[in-house]
């Protein structure tokens, strides 16, 4: 019970600094905000692809690509922010469906080497199908959403708008990884053919982890383009899909507060950093190997082992007493 | 037709470079399960180790054994037993992060420690063009045809013919298995990364010439060679030759008679086809498994 | 009264935090087959492992012959003559089923003959033989196993440790397997084995060991225990609440 | 009354040159508990993987209800009442014993968008319980799957099968590595689900004990093919069959 | 008050940009402590910062967000006109001076009072080599090797334009990427077009590369390029094939004028290399708020950018500043450039082609 009280504190403190930190924070302090809860966003359906189903994907950059995109092209040609929203989680969801079929044939390394050719392939499309994206020039000129009256233009406005779509991501992400479907997702992962011989019907729920992962990305790149005010192809290469993967394993893949935290790593560390000047990225690199040769299931996973270690103990204890109980006979 | 000699012939002689680099990535795939996303960068810090050393006033060949020694020592221990050994039975994901920031860490440290700009660096074999077919080719190219193709069928015969290589793969494969039939399991891993890092090495000593010593030069080294390997067939070392050859030649054809600003997607639509129509690639046997 | 060739005394072992064995103290005289008995998740397999420096014994001592055995690493203890077929499936799946003979007589010495064992090995399984080419992960469980089997006789061991030998093997195989363990008995192999299959088992057997959470519940003669009414209930079939923490 | 729930017709599957299974037939009858027997290697697994859609066989068909089923994946012929266990162990290792139990149960209600709407556990039966408790699991059910010993796992796998409730189950060497106490109770429970819900089994077993006590009938198989076919005791009278099997 | 004044430079330290901004950043650093040993600013040191933007331009434009809540006295960089693009609009309403290093013509015509180059501006080449092109080498059909990147898009699009315009046909477009290793590809594509000339718009070692293949598959026709393309580095790196390349100049530190030679001595002592363009981008700028500066007679920020424009200073009177400029009311330079030839490896000046504005 103890243990539920401090979670709960923990809790309760966590989302108060989310609500209040920011507002003793300058502009560029919520800028940084903004960009983890939206990043998070992204690692969260990447997690849901890899850490749950199990499917290696290097193209979640891609689909923050696509998403962005989509919302730039869109509001450019005056369709406000919410239609562009919606049209990024379709197309998002649409592609990342079709970019699980590969997944139905092969896996791991596989997997990950044609999920990476196509994150390639989406940028060299953004950067060359200049009548549509600008090229490497870029998109600008839309501006921040607004809705029921309320602006979201300033910095500290636009955050709280992208907290709130984080919650709401959270939220559907909770109940999905809680449903039936995250138990499927999960044995996709452990034992596909036991699963397969249990009824899961294996193709829909890969190619689901898929789409609805590519959502995410989507969702959460329709929030980046109003956050950077401008879209060009350079921030959607691999490095991006490589930098949320690294976040996914490093928070923990397969736990649901992973993306939070990884997020956090990726987006905050490098900006507490930067007192080293050229060396931050050089002092970054070793933080995170240091930090999964300690931890190689991730953070989350070394708490979990700590949690599972403590029950095994009284498993253990258990055992002995009984072995102790037996008379030799 | 000269034209089109001349695209086979560089092509090849590109395709020479990434199978180099593509087979080193193969060798830890097959010997330690390893995915190595800085052998690219491992491909650029030889030329530093080289390069630092001649500053100190050394004479070349000292220099090039100075570069080999550091780098069998810094990519080759130093990197198994304070990346590897913890990681590798966590399975393939987290270590292959680890590599990620791994190569970030080499490539910012060279750009912080050495420079930002490309160095020339002194090429150990002589200058000059061989003719072929009427086209000409540098010595350099030719060179790193043959001593690719030479590392290759060296490499096989040693896996596949020795009790060594045999043992490396099993350990590979199944290391509790390997650890109870008596191999001596830390040291075949070792092999492969002393192996390896020789390998890199002399990469970075045949390459680097043309390519010039960059902190930078790794990254598109690095995802050819990926490339390469996956095409040729990940679990056969001479899959690396014929990945890297192929992927360079398509490379020039595509870029001639494609598109110039899709030159990149062209190898890729080869990497998803092979993927997923012979997954094991065009060299490898496939693996399969009875439930 | 000759001295055991395995003696284990208060071992206590097991997985992270997990105990499994909780003192367990047996021996295993020379030249005799030794059958290990108990429930599922008794900690028959932990034994094994433990003894054979698989796992760590965190108290008691392993002693083989007249020397400490206790955590030396698998390549020493094969070494010292001891060598352990374990339970499930324990080969290199990508290599040819010739490969993974092959690799059984790593820890042999350097003057045993390893390419004329393995074909007198072959000899006996022909099967292995006629599939000697093909990948071993594309073998059937059962010739799996056989495979796993006949690698361990590469090397001339003085005890031998067999988990569940017999689990996926024909009748006939089985009946061959029990052979050779008689075989190598007679030339002053001791084995110790762990089966389900308990009563043809003890009735090749010269000991039994009944183990129960991780402690030795019984040990006495193979015969003794066949005929005992309780083992008879517990472990061969008969019918009564058994226990399980 | 004993109505051909399934047939195998001239199943036969090539690896390569390989032949593993070399024209099969047979039929299952509704309520029987039906054996299949053979050397190692002579096809049995090869032939559930056939039957079941997990390989694709090479020539032949398998009619369900009259149905031709042939090439149907897995988990359509799970769907449709046929489920199975494995020779090898195949749990979920990094979920618990419940949780693996409960996955097993979940995807037979509704479809694939009522279950997201639907309660987690709905895979949670009555049965569910019950079958922990019956495979002496109880204490375990909360342990990861992959940490169960191999008798465990094994156990685990049955409990699996059975718990959708089907109308036919194909068992891989269900009595590899189980304490012969339990494979007494697991006999039984195989039995009172043949005789109280009609239930179907088809076992690979070389266990022959096991095999005569529980079969109604026997298939032999040798190098692919069909040798013999019979009650336990015609089959263990056959000359053919001892000599490729059995052996004395 | 003697409080250093503070200049925080926003430039492209890691990425695909790294070499660039690392050039600027050098620079700008070496002028700074020059600046500094002679006394300062209106004797106030000057205290310089970098924030790394990672070449991603959401990253810039956070981080000149930051560096405007730090209320510097002048912004530095970024490199990349995409970058620019994005951050030139915080600045312009903070009011702060942007002393950038981006070449894409459209910067300076977006109308950010505040936004001023420290280069020539691909506005002002591309006119001069489309015109060298067209009047001197009379050619017909040009083959155009650009880098698909933010800097050689820019050039390529504006000199396509600009020989367009002067009746000269583009008969081959060719685009390669950023640290391509072979070129075989392009020079065949590029001489299937049957030029009379090729434009070659590459960084540095890519020129290098080229113009081996292009020595390679026997190309004679006129080469023609800006100074990524005639440098000293490209030609220490391309060796014999770099000879009768030829192009249009802005700066280098091979150009024929005593300060500009004195900067490339003291760079390479302290970094031990040459700096290309990029350094001396990152020089100038340092210079450029000195000089305006001390026209002020006082350090204000909000009056820098005023002072900026229409500032002509002399190399004279501030040897800094390399060779006498002018800044435009747009924030374009406007000064002196060369047109060179790469002769028996040497680089050698042919014609000065003077201000535009003389
Ligand atoms: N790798 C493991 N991690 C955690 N626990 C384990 C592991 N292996 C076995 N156990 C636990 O140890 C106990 C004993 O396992 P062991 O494999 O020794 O049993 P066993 O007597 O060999 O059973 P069986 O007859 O089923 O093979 C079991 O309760 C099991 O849950
Ligand atoms: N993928 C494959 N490639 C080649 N041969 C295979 C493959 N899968 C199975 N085989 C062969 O098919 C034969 C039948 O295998 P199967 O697993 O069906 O045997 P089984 O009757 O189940 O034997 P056991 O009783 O040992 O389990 C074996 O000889 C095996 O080597
Ligand atoms: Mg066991
Ligand atoms: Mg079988």
């Amino acid at each position: 019970m103890s243990r539920s009280v401090i979670l709960k504190t923990f809790g309760v403190l966590i989302v108060g600094a989310l609500i209040f930190l920011p507002l003793t924070l300058n502009r560029y302090g919520i800028y940084i905000m903004s960009l983890w809860a939206i990043m998070t966003i992204a690692a969260m359906g990447l997690n849901l692809t890899l850490g749950y189903a199990g499917q290696v994907s290097l193209a979640q950059g891609a689909f923050v690509g696509l998403g962005a995109y989509t919302v730039a092209i869109m509001m450019s040609a005056g369709f406000g922010f919410w239609l562009p929203l919606l049209i990024a989680i379709v197309i998002t969801f649409a592609v990342g469906w079709l970019l699980g079929y590969p997944a139905l044939r092969v896996q791991h390394h596989y997997l990950a080497f044609v999920t990476l050719a196509f994150s390639t392939l989406v940028f060299l499309v953004f950067r060359n199908e200049e009548w549509l994206t600008k090229g490497i020039y870029g998109i600008m000129g839309f501006k921040r959403p607004s809705a029921f009256g309320v602006s979201f233009q300033k910095p500290i406005e636009f955050y709280y708008f992208t907290l709130g779509a984080l919650v709401l991501a959270s939220a559907f992400m909770a109940w999905l990884v809680r449903s039936p479907w995250g138990r499927a997702f999960v044995a996709l992962r452990e034992n596909p053919v036991r699963a397969l011989s249990l009824g899961v019907d294996t193709r829909r729920y890969t190619l689901m982890a898929f789409a609805i992962g590519s959502a995410m990305g989507g969702f959460s790149g329709a929030l980046y383009a109003p956050l950077v005010e401008f879209v060009d192809p350079t921030p959607f290469t691999l490095a991006l899909s490589l930098n949320l993967l690294m976040m996914v394993i490093v928070g923990g893949s397969g736990f649901f507060f992973g993306p939070f935290l990884g997020a956090a790593i990726g987006v905050l560390l490098p900006e507490w950093l930067r007192f080293a000047h050229g060396w931050y990225l050089i002092i970054y690199a070793l933080f995170v190997m240091i930090l999964l040769i300690k931890t190689p299931t991730g953070i989350l996973g070394i708490i979990e082992n700590m949690i599972a270690a403590r029950k095994t103990r009284a498993a253990s204890a258990a055992r002995a007493a009984a072995s102790a109980g037996l008379d030799k006979v | 037709m000269m034209n089109f000699i001349n695209l086979i012939l560089s092509g090849l002689a590109t395709g020479a470079i990434y199978a180099l680099v593509a087979i080193g990535f193969t060798l830890l795939w097959q010997t330690s399960q390893t995915i190595n996303f800085a052998q690219g960068e491992f491909v650029m810090v030889p030329a530093f180790f080289v390069l630092a050393t001649l500053n100190l006033g050394m004479p070349l060949p000292i220099a090039l054994l100075v570069g080999l020694a550091l780098s069998m020592l810094v990519l080759g221990v130093l990197f198994k037993n304070l990346l590897v050994d913890p990681m590798l039975r966590h399975g393939v994901l987290p270590l292959a992060i680890c590599t990620m920031a791994l190569s970030i860490f080499l490539k910012e440290t060279v750009k912080e420690v050495y420079s930002a700009e490309a160095s020339p660096f002194p090429s150990f074999l002589p200058e000059g063009n061989l003719i072929f077919f009427g086209a000409n080719i540098s010595i350099q190219s030719v060179s790193i045809f043959v001593f690719a193709i030479c590392a290759v069928l060296a490499l096989q015969a040693f896996l596949a013919r020795t009790s060594t290589g045999r043992q490396m793969q099993a350990t590979a494969q199944n290391p509790y298995v390997a650890k109870l039939l008596g191999v001596p399991v830390e040291r075949m891993i070792m092999y492969t990364f002393l192996i390896n890092a020789a390998l890199v090495a002399l990469a970075s000593f045949l390459i680097s010439p043309v390519y010039l010593a960059k902190f930078s030069a790794g990254e598109t080294l690095g995802l050819a060679a990926f490339i390469a390997a996956i095409v040729g067939g990940f679990n056969q070392i001479r899959g690396a030759i014929v990945g890297g050859l192929l992927l360079g030649i398509v490379d020039n054809l595509a870029a001639a008679y494609i598109s110039t600003q899709y030159r990149g997607a062209v190898p890729l639509f080869l990497l998803i086809a092979v993927i997923l129509f012979r997954p094991q690639g065009l060299m490898g046997r496939a693996e399969e498994r009875t439930v | 009264m000759t001295k055991p060739v395995l003696s284990v005394r208060e071992i206590v072992a097991g997985y992270g935090e997990m105990t499994i064995l909780n003192g367990t103290t047996f021996d295993v005289m020379p030249g005799t087959i030794t059958t290990v008995i108990g429930p599922n998740g008794a900690g028959k397999s932990t034994v094994f492992k433990t003894i054979f420096g698989m796992l760590k014994a965190r108290s008691g001592s392993i002693h083989f012959k007249n020397s400490d055995i206790t955590n030396l690493i698998p390549r020493k203890l094969l070494a010292q003559g001891l060598c352990y077929v374990p339970q499930g499936r324990n080969i290199f799946p990508e290599l040819s089923v010739l490969h993974n003979l092959e690799l059984g007589g790593i820890a042999a010495s350097a003057e045993t003959n390893i390419a004329q064992r393995v074909d007198s090995i072959l000899e006996r399984f022909p099967m292995l033989r006629r599939k000697g080419q093909q990948q071993a992960g594309t073998l059937s469980g059962g010739e799996q196993k056989l495979l796993e089997i006949a690698r361990s006789l590469l090397l001339d061991p003085q005890l031998m440790l067999i988990d569940e030998p017999s689990i996926g093997l024909s009748p006939m195989m089985v009946q061959e397997v029990f052979s050779i363990i008689k075989e190598l008995r007679a030339k002053g192999v001791s084995i110790l084995m762990i089966e389900q299959n308990a009563r043809s088992a003890l009735e090749i057997s010269d000991d039994g060991l009944v183990l129960e959470l991780g402690r030795t519940r019984m040990q006495d003669r193979a015969q003794a225990l066949l005929n005992d009414p309780r083992v008879g209930q517990l472990f061969l079939g008969g019918v009564i609440e058994e226990n399980t923490a | 009354m004993t109505r051909t729930l399934m047939e195998v017709q001239g199943i036969r599957k090539k690896f390569g040159g390989i032949t593993a299974v070399d024209g099969v037939s047979f039929e299952v009858r509704e309520g029987e508990i039906l054996g299949i027997i053979g050397p190692n290697g002579c096809g049995k697994s090869t032939l559930f993987n056939c039957i079941l859609g997990q390989l694709p066989p090479t020539e032949g068909r398998v009619m369900l209800d009259g149905d031709d089923v042939t090439g149907l994946r897995p988990s359509a012929m799970n769907r449709r009442g046929v489920s199975r266990t494995f020779q090898l162990l195949q749990v979920f290792p990094q979920l618990s014993v419940r949780e693996n139990l409960v996955l097993a149960g979940q995807e037979h209600k509704g479809t694939m968008f009522t279950r997201l709407f639907g309660p987690r556990d709905a895979g949670l039966t009555p049965d569910a319980n019950q079958m922990i408790d019956f495979f002496r699991l109880g204490h375990l059910a909360e342990e990861k799957a992959g940490g169960l010993s191999y008798g465990q796992q094994k156990l685990l796998d049955a409990a699996m099968a059975f718990m959708a409730g089907p109308r036919m189950v194909l068992l891989d060497e269900p009595a590899g590595g189980v304490n012969l106490t339990m494979l007494g109770h697991l006999e039984e429970r195989l039995r009172a689900m043949n005789t109280e819900r009609g239930a179907t089994f088809v076992v690979i077993e070389h266990n022959m004990d096991f095999v005569m006590r529980l079969c109604t009938r026997v298939v032999v198989l040798a190098e692919g093919k069909k040798i013999a076919e019979g009650t336990p005791a015609e089959v263990r009278a056959n000359q053919a069959v001892i000599d490729a099997y059995l052996g004395h | 008050t003697n409080a250093p004044i503070k200049i925080i430079n926003v430039g492209e330290l890691s990425g695909p940009g790294a070499t660039v901004g690392t050039n600027f950043k050098n620079s700008a650093d070496l002028a700074v402590a020059e600046i500094n040993a002679k006394g300062g600013i209106l004797g106030r040191k000057i205290e310089i910062v970098h924030f790394d933007t990672q070449t991603n331009p959401g990253v810039a434009r956070a981080l000149v967000q930051k560096a405007i809540d730090e209320n510097p006295y002048a912004i530095m960089g970024p490199g990349y006109s995409g970058s620019v693009k994005v951050s030139a609009p915080l600045a312009a309403q903070a009011g702060i001076a942007q002393v950038m290093g981006g070449e894409a013509a459209e910067l300076t015509q977006l109308g950010f009072n505040t936004l001023f180059r420290t280069s020539f501006g691909q506005q002002s080449s591309m006119p001069k080599i489309a015109k060298y092109i067209a009047e001197n080498l009379k050619a017909k059909n040009v083959a155009v090797i650009w880098v698909n990147n933010d800097f050689g898009k820019g050039g390529r699009d504006m000199v396509t334009k600009e020989l367009t315009a002067r009746g000269v046909k583009v008969t081959a477009d060719i685009s390669t990427e950023a640290g391509q290793a072979d070129f075989a590809a392009d020079v065949v594509k590029a001489k299937s077009g049957n030029p009379d000339a090729i434009f070659i718009y590459l960084n540095e070692e890519e020129s290098a590369r080229a113009l081996r293949e292009l020595k390679r598959q026997g190309v004679t026709v006129p080469l023609v390029g800006e100074t990524t393309l005639i440098g000293q580095k490209v030609i220490e790196l391309a060796g014999d094939a770099a000879n009768g390349a030829r192009g249009h100049i802005g700066l280098t530190v091979d150009a024929p004028n005593d300060n500009l030679k004195a900067y490339g001595k003291k760079f390479q002592e302290k970094y031990n290399y040459i700096p290309d363009h990029n350094g001396i981008k990152g020089y100038l700028g340092v210079y450029m708020i000195k000089a305006a500066t001390e026209k002020m007679g006082k350090v204000d920020q909000k009056g820098l950018p005023d002072a900026l424009k229409g500032l002509t200073i002399l190399a004279a009177k501030e040897p800094g500043i390399l060779m006498d400029l002018t800044i435009d009311k747009n924030g374009d330079l406007d000064r002196d450039s060369f047109l060179a030839f790469v002769e028996n490896g040497k680089q050698v000046v042919k014609e000065t082609l003077p201000k535009m504005s003389k």
